[in-house]
């Protein structure tokens, strides 16, 4: 029978294929929707919590969650706009300027 | 007048402001304005010695103010016997060294002397704070002043030498907060509550540390006085500073600078500490005697004068160090004693190394040779101080390394004995200096075109001279004045050195009887119930206000 | 009801309050916004005033928000930096190529943020909250979209910001699923439930883990610093100063909180992980700063020594050591707002004024600048009697008191090397001499700024009681039994 | 929910997230984020949270994954050559990443969890109970997070917008690009 | 207040206020020349240096006179004020004149008189003239505090005092470096002694306080030094008598009276013969309690003066400086001064201090008018004949020969052959034989000297002979006078065998105590007659061989071989004290300040900031400014306290 553990052990792995991606990855943008999918991953276990308590507020903490998640998506994607327009390129290592 | 310490200490400060807002251009008023504020503080001086009561061994002229009541910390302050001689001698080198600073120093005149006001005001406040936090205070921001005149106007490697300064310092004292706050802390903890903390010297004289805890904080306290002092192995910073520092700020640096360190082992590590002082009595002698001996033979091969005064410095205040450790009335009061000559003579040895340096830009002894022929009024000056600094009788020297040997000798025949060697050593390194620089033919072409003092620089060495000569000759006032004061702070740890004597098989000495003959007003709220009843009985501290009122509700 | 709406009222006149800024925004025609930026300080004013007037009456929202005397004590302190950074800001953005009006609301924006994020006693609100701020800084980092570097600073700190956010939630989610409420006393009454010590031991000490990464990451302690210099060095010199000191703030307001609150139980397993953080970063943060040639820069690594210091407090958790913390955050916002402020005043289109080098002679040329700037450095060192001292002294005796001796003597020895690098900034302006090409003189208001801010750092020092007393006050009733 | 349909699923999904994290091509690891949105939908709805997993489908994968495309085609990004360049970078980050998932995992494990027995109400995680707790107990925050998007909006609208800071546009007004550069 | 000593009636003091004026007076003299001096011209100086000794000499009379006339063992004390008190312990200025500082007084104020006189025309053509003066007048200044003070620290003021004086006086043409270094060696040398004379102070001092009563006054140390533990008693009156050797010049720390002839001949004449040097003997004699209560270093103080005596007078015979010779003569006679302190016969010690200041300064003021007659010529095998051109001179300095040898009849053979039969007496045999031999030796060396420079052909260069004269008035006056002293001196203590009634040692009795020899009169007048057989035997030897010339020094060089060069270059003991002292202590300290100083202290200082420095420097590296290594960073910290939290919980459940 499928329990909550097996959510949260299935959110475990996304949250961490999540931060591997943010790691990994040169494309900034790639980066970002690492990030997104460990931020699905919270919400996941958020919902599997509130399943096995048997009491909404997961859910409603989802809807913020996801909330939050569209508006760092518009002004994450608004900053990477602005940098591509001066730099030409979305590669994380080659934005090294400021070092040291 | 009510609250002469404060005023005392805060004159120069404010002096300093007011010498801030002086236009640049008016060199000649900065000169009188700053030289005028800083004979208030001594004006205030001589009024305090006329009103001191020298049969009074515990603190006088006690200001209290509220500034920390969170921490129990006050603004608390006070003299006696030992911090008023201390203060007489910086009162009066500082306008010495402004008039010197005249002829010596000419870019940012003004920086120059509102540092120096600054300077003698931090200084000032350190030898009046009796509360250990308000001490602190005074402590760390002595430094800031002290920094900048040896960056600003020192000589090629000030930079290094400032620093230096600054960091073996700081090293040294930020320890000792940390030992400060846990003595605190010790004193509140019978309340428990963090509210009954106090810093006021007079709470923490009966503090009770566990052994450990007390040798540890007395190694913090240690630590940070003996890097000032300079004792032998931490003292590398004073020969950089001297050699690179103005000739007003060595003449401080040397002049009372130095004798923080020492003040500061018999104003609080010996009251707060005694037993563990008493124990390190042995290898804190052993380290003096070995800076004795080291600073005079180092003093022998210096190329460069000043910082063969820097290592005769360490040789003298190894004298002085050895003095308070033999923790016998002669050997304290001639360390208390040798503080204030070693001020004078090289303060006034400083002075004529920046004579002849503002004339010719060189400390090298090799530069110089013949010079009484050229100079001889100069010659003369310097064979007086010279005389004074290696201890000649009939000058101040020799009071003060006399009284410390006879101490020394009671304390252990070995160190006393060692220590007499330093001074046919001190005699040694200074007439090999004083003849290369002043017999023999003039060996320097540009010698020869030396003027001989002026009138400015006469008018700082003279004084110097004479205090010299009366401080050898007649020197009664100044033991009347410390001798209460010396027994009442030998009397903290009267009983710890009668048990050290007695094992080192002489007789207990008879300042032991002495210290508690002196009447020690007690009073009631002092009185620590100790099992033995005597002992380490904090001296009445009769400060106006009730010292109580540490951190009840805010 | 009608008192739970009145006392609301400071949070709802700021909120407003920034909607009209924007309106107020789109019909101000100068390029310079001054009238803009004058609405933001009033309107921070207003709030805090309200908040301090209606301080008697802690209202509770549900279990969402707590404006009790904790709440207060940061709005007052968020409130006032917020308008010394626009204060400063007001001639700095022309001349830095800034002509976006909406600078002056995104701040406010922030200043709500940490506001919403002191008063919050429910996780998610505070994450609102923590979201909120960092959009907005996200932005201002970013504000000077012509210039590279501060493209590059938004960047790093936004998908810094992510992933730290994205790891605070995780360990939210723990939290939740095994306590079942966010609500950060409930949280603490599950946790100090027995039924909960066996099995799901691990998971918690995983969550409250996870919890700690995500504030420490807002703090800048180490090892989730790195982020820091780099965003401080990119963004405009203002932004940084509000970055260093209201946001670091409010990251300590809800750090607090939920440490000392919501995980208290678990702070017999978090002492040695908190314990270390302080020691490492404390010494990271002074080490590196020694090495740094970039005032801004330095300043960075200084602020995140100074995080160092307050970690030593928040690792003693008694009240006195977190009223202590309250006083520091004081002082230190104090002293790097006047240092910011000092390079604010000089900084011109052309003639960056970010390299220590730039300042050198500066007290020839502009001796009451550079007077405030030793003033300040001397502060940041912990010479007394300067406000820096004072809030170390509190720190210090809090911890030791607390019995972390060592950490004490650690942060003592810290404070040594410290001397090294900010007497250094003394010593390239008061020992060498001024360069051909001398800075231009300091802005008006920006001028202004610094002042106030010098003498509250020696009011601090000489004078500290009041802040004293509100501190201690302000925390008395954080903590749980 | 049976093993039977939740083990593939969630190979659908755990693969459709490595699909983001591994493939070159930006759009392709668009796509399969969305794909692995839709997974989570489906558990949502097994999780009885209905109104959520609708949520998931028209904000997330719709809105959010939409904009995400939209940006990627706007800077026709071709694709880099995924994590040929950094292998000790990708290695230390798998590692770490395994470590990780596994210690959560293992956490997880040993949780009482399990033996939580809640029977859900019928009604369990509709609409109107969802937005009675939205309006009731999180009221404040719901507000809270009008003015989080209204913050979002001006930034992203600040730094989007094209506002003659930048050379290309008005010479006299722009700022010399590295003005303060910082040379280190 | 005084206690007497032990078989010396009790004193009565008699407090008076003019003693003060006695060391005053010359100082007053200092601060006149120091201030006036240039400016009033040399007239005017001359006249006031010696105006000042004169009222110290007629103050000194007065009290002499006053000791002289009272009662056996009065004192006359001059408490002026406290000088210093500091616990336990407290010193007074106070001087007092009791029979042994009289005697002393009178020398130094009498006999400095005279060499002031000798002085004027002596330093007539030097330009620093003010100058010399001011350091002859603080010279008699604390040479009268040294004799009346009336306990150690105030005597160790005047000891000190002294030895700057000589320090100044020898470096007196300080622009020759030969000259200025002799003056430092000799400063150098008497503190090394003065530190062994402190630190005796000190070891009395304290076992004093033990006993109860801490006090310095020579009183109360004669009073109580027998009831001082052994062990302190030694060892004070050892280091006392270190003390003594440097300044007396004795052996070990001789070395430094020979080089001290590089001052001008009046400064030898009344430094380095007449006062200074028996400043160690005084002090031995006031302090003969102590050194009683300790008969081992009794001992030691016999052995030592006869060794030096002995020792100085071989070096004597070889010497070729006028003023070379005189001085390790003079060193010799100090040795016989001390051997008969070191008998016991401390009025015979005394008698021998006045009658050698005499005769010695006889000796060097008549070698000063030589030099000064001969144009500054020192080497006397380049002399000769000198009497016919220098009646008076030699007239004067035959005298003065004739009493050092010992010739019955002048104060010389008086005051040595009391020390003589004193040793006898004592069963001291061993000193007795080397007393003689030492005498013979000195007859031997004196009469040599005086055959080389005044028998015979001039041998110099004839343009000095041309220019040779006898010297002024100013300085033969002196020179007459001394003569006089150095013949009637002796009678004062004619000893009973002769018929006199040895007066000289009753008056000193009070202070020093008199012991009859307790010899028959015949062993007396045998021992008396050994003396002066070995003194004539030395007289007529050298005439005999010197009356050629001085190439009968070649006759003692090859009889005696190495020896004789060794005697030439005085043993070079100087050559010695450097290679063992000197060299070793300025190579370590050049290592120490190396080493130590710069390597050891600053390296670990300069070492902590490198350290310090680069650690700062690795970990600013760490932020490279490529996001994902912060991001990579952030993980590998999570991963870590995962890891840490899981194990630590594992242990911890485990556990």
């Amino acid at each position: 029978m499928i329990g909550t553990v097996h959510y949260l052990a299935l959110s475990a792995v996304l949250f961490s294929i999540g931060a591997v991606g943010a790691v990994v990855r040169r494309n900034v943008i790639i980066i970002f929707m690492s990030i997104e999918l460990m931020l699905n991953a919270a919400n996941l276990a958020f919902v599997a919590g509130s399943n096995s308590l048997g009491s909404m507020n997961g859910q409603s903490i989802v809807f913020f969650v996801m909330t939050v998640a569209a508006a760092e998506a518009a002004v994450g994607l608004a900053v990477i706009l602005a940098l591509f327009r001066n730099r030409q390129t979305v590669a994380a290592d080659e934005i090294a300027l400021l070092k040291w | 007048m009510r609250n002469a310490l404060s005023l005392l200490v805060l004159t120069p400060a404010i002096g300093a402001l007011l010498l801030g807002a002086v236009p640049n251009g008016a060199e000649a008023l900065m000169r009188r304005l700053s030289l005028a504020v800083s004979l208030v503080p001594l004006a205030i001086c001589v009024w305090i010695w006329s009103v001191f009561d020298t049969s009074r061994g515990d603190f006088q002229l006690v200001e209290r103010v509220g500034w920390l009541p969170q921490f129990g910390a006050s603004y608390m302050v006070g003299i006696d016997g030992i911090s008023l001689l201390l203060i007489a001698l910086t009162v009066v080198l500082t306008p010495i060294v402004l008039i010197a600073a005249a002829g010596s120093v000419h870019h940012r005149f003004k920086g120059y002397l509102v540092a120096m006001l600054m300077l003698e005001s931090t200084m000032l406040g350190s030898l009046v704070a009796i509360d250990l936090l308000l001490f602190y205070v005074f402590w760390e921001l002595m430094l800031v002043p002290m920094f900048l005149i040896i960056g600003i106007w020192g000589g090629e490697r000030r930079v290094y030498a400032s620093i230096k300064f600054l960091l073996f310092t700081m090293v040294g004292s930020l320890p000792m907060l940390a030992a400060i706050i846990y003595l605190a802390m010790q004193h509140g903890v019978g309340a428990g509550q963090v509210g009954n903390l106090s810093f006021a010297l007079g709470d923490l004289y009966g503090t009770h540390l566990s052994p450990v805890a007390a040798q540890a904080c007395f190694l913090a306290f240690f630590l940070a006085f003996a890097v000032k002092v300079p004792m032998f192995p931490l003292h590398t910073w004073l020969p950089d500073a001297h050699v690179e520092a103005p000739t007003g700020g060595s003449v401080i640096l040397a002049g009372v600078l130095l004798k923080m360190g020492t003040y500061g082992f018999l104003r609080f590590a010996l009251p707060l500490f005694p037993e563990a002082m008493v124990a390190a009595s042995y290898w804190i002698g052993a380290l003096a005697v070995i800076g004795i001996v080291y600073g005079a033979l180092v003093a022998m091969v210096q190329p460069d004068m000043k910082k063969l005064v820097a290592y005769s410095s360490v040789s003298h205040l190894g004298f002085v160090m050895l003095g308070i450790v033999s923790l016998n009335t002669a050997g304290v009061e001639g360390a208390v004693y040798q503080m204030l000559n070693h001020g004078v003579s090289t303060g006034a040895l400083f002075l004529l190394v920046g004579v002849v340096y503002e004339r010719r830009h060189t400390r090298l002894i090799a530069e110089y040779g013949g010079l009484w022929k050229q100079l001889p009024v100069y010659a003369v000056c310097f064979l007086v101080v010279m005389l004074s600094s290696i201890g000649l009788p009939g000058l101040n020297g020799f009071v003060g390394e006399f009284l410390i040997l006879l101490g020394a000798f009671r304390f252990n025949h070995a160190l006393g004995a060692v220590a007499a060697s330093g001074v046919v050593l001190g005699a040694a390194y200074m007439l090999w200096m004083y003849q290369r620089v002043m017999f023999g033919p003039v060996t320097n072409e540009k010698n020869l075109k030396l003027t001989d003092m002026t009138r400015r620089e006469l008018a700082t060495v003279l004084p110097l001279i004479a205090l010299a000569f009366v401080m050898g000759v007649y020197p009664r006032p100044f033991f009347d004045v410390m001798r209460a004061s010396v027994a009442t702070t030998l009397a903290h740890a009267s009983k710890a050195t009668a048990a050290r004597d007695l094992a080192a098989g002489n007789q207990p000495t008879a300042h032991a009887a002495a210290g508690a003959s002196i009447r020690v007003r007690e009073s009631p709220r002092h009185v620590v119930a100790e099992p033995e009843g005597g002992g380490a009985a904090a001296p009445a501290e009769d400060s106006a206000v009730p010292a109580a009122g540490n951190g009840e509700a805010h | 009801m009608t008192q739970a709406i009145n006392s609301g009222l400071p949070l709802i006149v700021a909120c407003s309050w920034a909607l009209l800024l924007i309106v107020v925004e789109m019909f101000s025609g100068d390029r310079r916004f001054v009238g803009v930026a004058w609405m933001g300080v009033i309107g921070l004013a207003v709030t805090a005033a309200m908040s301090v007037h209606y301080a008697s009456v802690p209202a509770v929202y549900g279990n969402a928000l707590a404006l009790d005397g904790y709440a207060v004590y940061f709005n007052l302190l968020a409130c006032t930096l917020g308008a010394a950074a626009m204060l400063l800001s007001i001639d700095y953005l022309g001349d830095a190529g800034i002509v976006r009006g909406e600078y002056y609301s995104l701040m406010f924006f922030a200043v709500i943020g940490v506001v919403i994020m002191a008063a919050a006693t429910d996780l998610i609100v505070m994450f609102i909250g923590l979201e909120t701020m960092s959009m907005a800084v996200y932005v201002l980092a970013g504000i000077r979209k012509s210039d590279l570097r501060s493209n590059e600073a938004a960047l790093k700190y936004f998908l810094l910001g992510a992933l730290a956010s994205a790891l605070l939630l995780y360990g939210v989610a723990l939290l939740y699923t095994i306590t079942g409420s966010t609500v950060l006393a409930d949280v603490s009454k599950a946790l100090s439930d027995t039924q909960h010590a066996g099995a799901d031991h691990l998971v918690l000490l995983l969550a409250t883990g996870l919890v700690l990464i995500g504030f420490g990451f807002k703090i800048a302690a180490v090892p989730f610093h790195l982020w820091a210099p780099d965003v401080y060095e990119g963004a405009p010199t203002t932004v940084t100063a509000f970055m260093a000191t209201a946001v670091k703030a409010g990251g300590f307001a809800a750090l607090m909180r939920t440490v000392l609150v919501a995980l208290a139980p678990m702070r017999a397993e978090l002492a040695p992980v908190l314990w270390g953080a302080a020691a490492v970063t404390m010494t990271l943060g002074n080490v590196v700063a020694l090495r740094q040639t970039s005032l801004k820069r330095m300043l960075a690594y200084s602020s995140i020594a100074h995080t160092g210091y307050l970690l030593v407090g928040v690792t003693a958790g008694t009240n006195e050591a977190g009223s202590s913390v309250l006083f520091y955050l004081a002082a230190y916002g104090a002293m790097n707002i006047g240092a910011f402020g000092v390079m604010a005043a000089l900084a011109r289109r052309g003639r960056g004024c970010e390299k220590i080098s730039d300042f050198s002679g500066l007290a020839q040329t502009h001796p009451a600048m550079a007077c405030a700037m030793a003033l300040f450095m001397l502060s940041l060192t912990g010479i007394p009697p300067l406000g820096g001292f004072v809030g170390k002294l509190y720190v210090f005796t809090a911890a030791m008191h607390a019995g972390l001796v060592w950490l004490v003597v650690i942060a003592a020895l810290n404070s040594v090397v410290s001397a090294a690098y900010y007497l250094g900034v003394v010593r390239t302006m008061y020992f060498d001499n001024a360069p051909a090409d001398v800075l231009p003189p300091a802005r008006p208001y920006a001028a202004v700024v610094v002042a106030v801010a010098a003498v509250v750092t020696i009011l601090l020092g000489v004078a500290p009681s009041p802040v004293l007393g509100s501190a201690a006050r302000a925390f008395s009733k954080v903590l749980l039994g | 929910m049976s093993p039977l349909a939740f083990y593939p699923l969630a190979f659908v999904c755990i693969a459709s997230a490595m699909g983001v994290v591994l493939s070159r091509n930006p759009v392709r690891s668009a796509l399969s984020l969305v794909a692995s949105l839709f997974c989570l939908a489906v558990f949502y709805v097994f999780l009885q949270a209905h109104l959520v997993a609708a949520l998931q489908i028209i904000v997330y994968a719709g809105a959010v994954m939409v904009l995400f495309l939209f940006v990627i085609t706007l800077l026709n990004l071709e694709s880099d050559r995924g994590l040929g360049e950094k292998p000790v970078l990708s290695a230390i980050g798998f590692g770490a990443g395994a470590i990780v998932a596994g210690g959560l995992i293992a956490a997880l494990s040993r949780t009482s969890l399990g033996a939580r027995a809640v029977t859900l109400v019928p009604t369990f995680g509709t609409t109107k109970v969802l937005a009675r707790q939205l309006f009731g107990d999180y009221l404040v925050a719901f507000e809270l997070t009008s003015m989080l998007l209204l913050v979002a909006v001006v930034g992203a609208v600040v730094l989007a917008k094209r506002d003659g800071s930048y050379e290309g546009d008005e010479q006299e007004a722009a700022v010399p690009a590295r003005s303060e550069e910082a040379s280190h | 207040m005084h206690a007497a000593a032990t078989e010396v009636t009790a004193s009565l003091p008699i407090a008076v206020s003019y003693l003060r004026y006695i060391p005053l007076a010359p100082l007053v003299g200092v601060l006149f020349h120091v201030a006036l001096g240039y400016r009033l011209g040399r007239r005017a100086v001359g006249l006031v240096a010696c105006a000042a000794v004169a009222v110290s000499f007629a103050l000194a009379a007065k009290a002499f006179l006053t000791v002289l006339g009272s009662a056996a063992g009065t004192v006359v004390t001059d408490n002026v004020y406290q000088w210093l008190s500091s616990g336990e312990f407290t010193a007074n200025v106070t001087f007092s004149v009791d029979a042994l500082s009289s005697v002393m007084i009178m020398v130094v104020t009498g006999v400095g008189f005279l060499i002031h006189l000798y002085s004027i025309g002596y330093m007539a053509h030097e330009e620093d003239y003010a100058r010399f003066f001011a350091y002859l007048n603080l010279f008699t200044a604390a040479m009268l505090v040294l004799v009346l003070a009336d306990n150690l620290p105030l005597m160790f003021v005047g000891w000190e005092g002294v030895g700057l004086c000589s320090y100044l006086l020898i470096g007196f043409w300080y622009t020759d470096p030969e000259k200025a270094s002799a003056g430092k060696k000799a400063f150098l040398v008497n503190r090394i002694g003065d530190a062994g004379f402190v630190l005796g102070a000190f070891t009395i001092f304290w076992a004093l306080v033990d006993l109860g009563q801490g006090s310095l006054t020579f009183a109360t140390i004669n009073a109580r030094a027998a009831e001082l533990p052994a062990w302190a008693s030694l060892a004070g009156a050892l280091l006392l008598f270190v003390g003594a050797t440097g300044k007396s010049a004795q052996i070990p720390l001789y070395v430094w009276l020979p080089d001290a002839m590089a001052g001008p001949t009046p400064v030898s004449a009344l430094i380095h013969a007449a006062t200074m040097v028996t400043a160690g003997v005084y002090m031995v004699a006031r302090l003969h309690g102590l050194f009683e209560a300790a008969p081992a270093a009794l001992q030691v103080v016999g052995i030592v003066g006869a060794a030096t005596a002995l020792l100085a007078a071989t070096i004597g015979i070889a010497q070729t400086d006028i003023k070379k010779v005189l001085a390790y003569s003079t060193v010799s006679q100090l040795g016989y001064m001390f051997l008969a302190l070191g008998v016991g016969a401390y009025g015979a010690g005394i008698f021998h201090v006045m009658t050698h200041a005499f005769f010695k300064a006889l000796l060097f003021l008549g070698a000063g008018s030589v030099i000064h007659g001969l144009h500054d010529e020192q080497d006397i095998r380049r002399m000769g004949g000198v009497a016919q051109k220098m009646p008076i001179t030699h007239a004067t300095f035959a005298l003065g020969v004739l009493a050092i040898a010992g010739v019955p009849g002048l104060s010389g053979f008086f005051s040595k052959d009391e020390i003589l039969a004193s040793a006898y007496a004592g069963g001291h045999f061993g000193l007795w034989i080397c007393g003689v031999l030492g005498a013979s030796i000195t007859a031997f060396y004196m009469t040599r000297l005086y055959v080389l420079t005044f028998r015979g052909k001039f041998r110099g260069d004839h343009h000095k002979w041309d220019h040779a004269h006898e010297s002024p008035i100013q300085m033969t006056l002196p020179l007459m006078v001394l003569a006089a002293l150095a013949v009637v001196g002796g009678y004062v203590g004619v000893p009973e065998v002769l018929g006199g009634n040895n007066a000289f040692a009753e008056y000193l009795a009070p202070s020093v105590g008199h012991h009859q020899l307790g010899l028959a009169a015949g062993t007396e007048l045998m021992l008396m007659g050994i003396s002066v057989a070995a003194a004539l035997t030395g007289i007529g030897l050298a005439w005999v061989m010197y009356s050629k010339g001085p190439d009968a020094d070649l006759i003692l060089k090859n009889k005696l071989g190495g020896l004789y060069q060794q005697m030439r270059e005085a043993y070079n003991i100087d050559a010695v004290y450097d290679a063992l002292v000197v060299q070793p202590l300025m190579r370590a300290s050049d290592a120490l300040w190396h080493s130590v100083d710069v390597r050891v202290i600053d390296g670990v200082a300069n070492g902590t900031a490198a350290a310090v420095n680069s650690a700062g420097e690795g970990w600013r590296r760490w932020s490279t400014g490529n996001v994902q290594h912060y991001m990579l960073t952030v993980l590998v910290g999570v991963a870590a306290l995962i890891l840490a939290l899981t194990l630590s919980s594992l242990i911890g459940v485990a556990g």
